[in-house]
């Protein structure tokens, strides 16, 4: 599915950080947001995903279509693997779990609880659920943070699987993960600063007395 | 939907859930009413309908800030968000997800709890359907609570002043419901507007959870 | 011209500053007139002697403390819909001030409660609406002082402003419905068969104004405060930026 | 000073209460306001002094 911006602004906060971001993405193709920390990849993402409303600009998309995969693991503590992933599964509607297991390799983990889990078993349940949601846009923050090499492979693999299928991807990543036809976007010529763009804000209007 | 309810009930149930610990404080509140006011039956008999509607709203209030606070700090609301299932029916859930885990258990246990404090006998029937009309109410207030603070470190003493305003009608209805059925007084009218208020309830404030929990995630 | 434009922060500023001075003035004016009045060249009641005297500040603060909360309420729904931030904050600028009105007029009532009911306190219909109204205050003010970033203190405050005033109105007859009550019907309304007596009403009616203009002037006050410090928020938040 | 009768107290705590109240918030607006004021005069002047550098 292609999806794209256009001369979009974003908010942290009170804050614009980000102004006139402008990409296209075509269905089986991956977007790698390079900028440094605090640039607004996270503020970027969230937007995508309809979390934070834009200041200005255009999605060219319906956020329907986004899965959105955050910092945070969202994960349940007290249920087991299966439990968690089940109940994401029931949300969106999916019947089965499977594939999201096999592909993430997480059948001998899925009676354990999920608070028994490492860091990069938690990581790697919580990218499995991306592939219960049947959502064409996936937009993943710091998505291999934890993963070993093997896992990250087999990440790699997903969203591979993902793209072939005709989906497309939105990444902050640092890692390449040697995806094919990934494109990189630099943020770093839209943060708010740099152009003194015109504020939305009425308070730092310069009239102002 | 049942999914998140079934989901809600199970992380309750589980350790550290913290179903019951409502149901436990009312008890002890129940329990300690009496040495605070002596042992007179009579005296009892006439306050307990106050205490024991008191008492279950004291204990709703107590598990306000777990409805979605857990949810935020894990990053599921986030998600949640983003999902198919609107907000408002979140909400909703979440609201009942509540009354099952404290404002049911305890429209149930009053009136062994009213024997405690010599509730006349006539009055039980008043106690339960008050408390059964009017506590889902309480559960979705809270909820509406919840919300308004869901991005807060320390929002539970802050629920709790928000919220309380809000209970007053519901209490003030299910209270004198109880009363005037102790006293034989007809006591429909005040049944009928708690079970207003909780319609009311169930018909808008949904509506209002979501906002707040949008405007909070933003 | 629009009254919107007044919803651009530096309109405002120009026009309240201003307004201001006269408000202020006016006010000044009318209080010093009023209560003076009131309290030395009217009558005592028959029945409740001098202390008739405190209705010139009972019954404006009574009145003020609900309008206060009634103008929140229309700026709150301003904000929602149309988004001004001058409307949002002059909301956040009232709440005190009401709920200082409310707390004058819970403490004059009581002070007249004591002498005529024997009782500073009377779980009376009116003053348990009064009480529950403070209360309302109380959660809406520790809200917008609890979220730090001010556009989601806005939409917050704003929504609870308006959950909170359906049910204030519910409590209000809610606690009718509890406790008859003792109070004595409204000082003021249309219908004059009831009112008191125009020796009273008059300096009573100056007084209302005073009080009215000493909200006025302190909204505006209060609003231009709370504008400054947003634009200073605004401003330190650029350089950190940079 | 008029004739209050056995109710002095109650009227003349009454005044008294309610006018040092409304001193008090017209005082804490003032004073609100005034800090509010200066604080922003020193970060527009930091900010015009960054502006002509």
């Amino acid at each position: 599915m292609k999806f794209g911006v256009e001369n979009l602004a974003c908010r942290r906060g009170e804050v614009t950080v980000l102004t006139g971001v402008t990409f296209e993405v075509a269905a089986g193709e991956a977007l790698i947001l390079r900028a440094p920390n605090g640039a607004g990849k996270t503020t970027l993402l969230r937007c995508l995903a309809g979390l934070t409303p834009p200041v200005s600009g255009k999605l060219g998309f319906s956020t329907e279509d986004v899965a959105y995969a955050a910092h945070a693991d969202g994960l349940k503590a007290q249920l087991s693997v299966e439990e968690n992933l089940q109940f994401w599964a029931d949300i969106f509607g999916t019947r089965d779990i499977t594939p999201a297991v096999e592909t993430f390799d997480l059948e001998s983990l899925l009676t354990r609880r999920a608070q028994d889990l490492s860091a990069g078993q938690k990581r790697r349940l919580s990218l499995s659920r991306l592939m219960l949601t049947g959502r064409a846009i996936w937009a993943l923050d710091e998505p291999t943070v934890s993963l070993d090499t093997e896992n990250v492979a087999r990440f790699a693999a997903a969203i591979t699987a993902h793209m072939a299928a005709g989906g497309s991807a939105i990444l902050a990543t640092h890692i390449d993960l040697g995806l094919p036809s990934a494109r990189t976007l630099d943020l770093s010529p839209y943060r708010a600063i740099l152009q003194d763009a015109p504020s939305d804000d009425p308070f730092l209007d310069e009239a102002f007395l | 939907m049942i999914a998140l309810l079934r989901r809600d009930l199970r992380l309750a149930i589980r350790a550290g859930g913290g179903f019951g610990l409502g149901l436990a404080f009312f008890l002890i509140l129940v329990v300690l009413v009496p040495f605070g006011v002596g042992p007179n039956s009579d005296i009892l008999s006439r306050i307990a309908p106050g205490i024991l509607w008191v008492g279950a709203l004291l204990s709703c209030l107590l598990s306000l800030d777990r409805i979605f606070q857990l949810d935020y700090e894990d990053g599921t609301l986030d998600l949640l968000a983003t999902a198919p299932l609107p907000l408002e029916a979140a909400a909703t859930l979440k609201a009942l997800s509540h009354w099952l885990t404290t404002g049911l258990p305890l429209t149930i246990a009053a009136p062994f709890l009213g024997v405690l404090l010599s509730m006349p006998s006539g009055a039980t029937f008043w106690l339960v359907a008050s408390l059964a009309l009017g506590t889902p109410a309480l559960s979705m207030l809270g909820t509406f609570g919840a919300a308004l603070t869901v991005g807060l470190k320390r929002g539970g003493l802050l629920v709790s002043l928000l919220v309380l305003p809000l209970y007053m009608p519901t209490l003030i209805f299910g209270a004198e419901a109880v009363r005037r059925g102790a006293e034989g007084l007809p006591a429909t009218t005040a049944l009928l507007f708690l079970a207003a208020i909780t319609a009311g309830c169930a018909a808008l404030l949904p509506f209002a959870s979501a906002a707040a929990l949008r405007m909070n995630l933003r | 011209m629009s009254i919107w434009e007044y919803a651009n922060p530096t309109r405002f500023m120009q026009t309240s500053g201003k307004l201001l001075p006269t408000v202020a003035v006016l006010s000044l004016l009318c209080l010093v007139i009023g209560l003076i009045w009131g309290f030395f060249f009217t009558p005592d009641d028959y029945r409740q002697g001098s202390t008739v005297k405190i209705i010139y500040l009972h019954v404006p603060s009574a009145l003020m403390a609900i309008n206060a909360w009634l103008m929140m309420l229309v700026t709150s729904l301003i904000w929602l819909i149309r988004r001004h931030h001058v409307s949002a904050l002059a909301a956040k600028a009232a709440a005190p001030i009401g709920l200082t009105m409310t707390v004058i007029a819970l403490i004059t009532g009581a002070i007249w409660g004591q002498p005529m009911w024997g009782t500073y306190w009377a779980w009376d219909p009116r003053l348990t609406s009064f009480l529950i109204l403070f209360l309302f205050y109380l959660g809406y003010m520790a809200l917008w002082a609890a979220i730090e970033n001010p556009d989601t203190a806005a939409d917050l405050t704003s929504v609870l402003c308006l959950v909170g005033s359906v049910f204030a109105l519910l409590s209000r007859y809610a606690v009718n419905f509890w406790n008859q009550g003792l109070h004595q019907g409204a000082s003021l309304s249309l219908d004059k068969e009831e009112n008191v007596a125009d020796v009273f009403y008059l300096p009573l009616l100056v007084s209302i104004a005073g009080f009215v203009l000493l909200f006025l002037a302190l909204v505006l006050l209060r609003t231009r405060t709370e504008i400054r410090i947003r634009r200073a928020g605004a401003l330190v938040a650029r350089e950190r930026l940079s | 000073m008029p004739d209050l009768g056995k109710y002095a107290d109650t009227v003349l705590s009454a005044y008294a209460i309610s006018i040092v109240i409304l001193i008090g918030l017209v005082a804490l607006s003032v004073w609100q306001s005034r800090r509010a004021l200066t604080r922003l005069a020193e970060i527009e002047a930091r900010r015009n002094a960054a502006k002509s550098r």
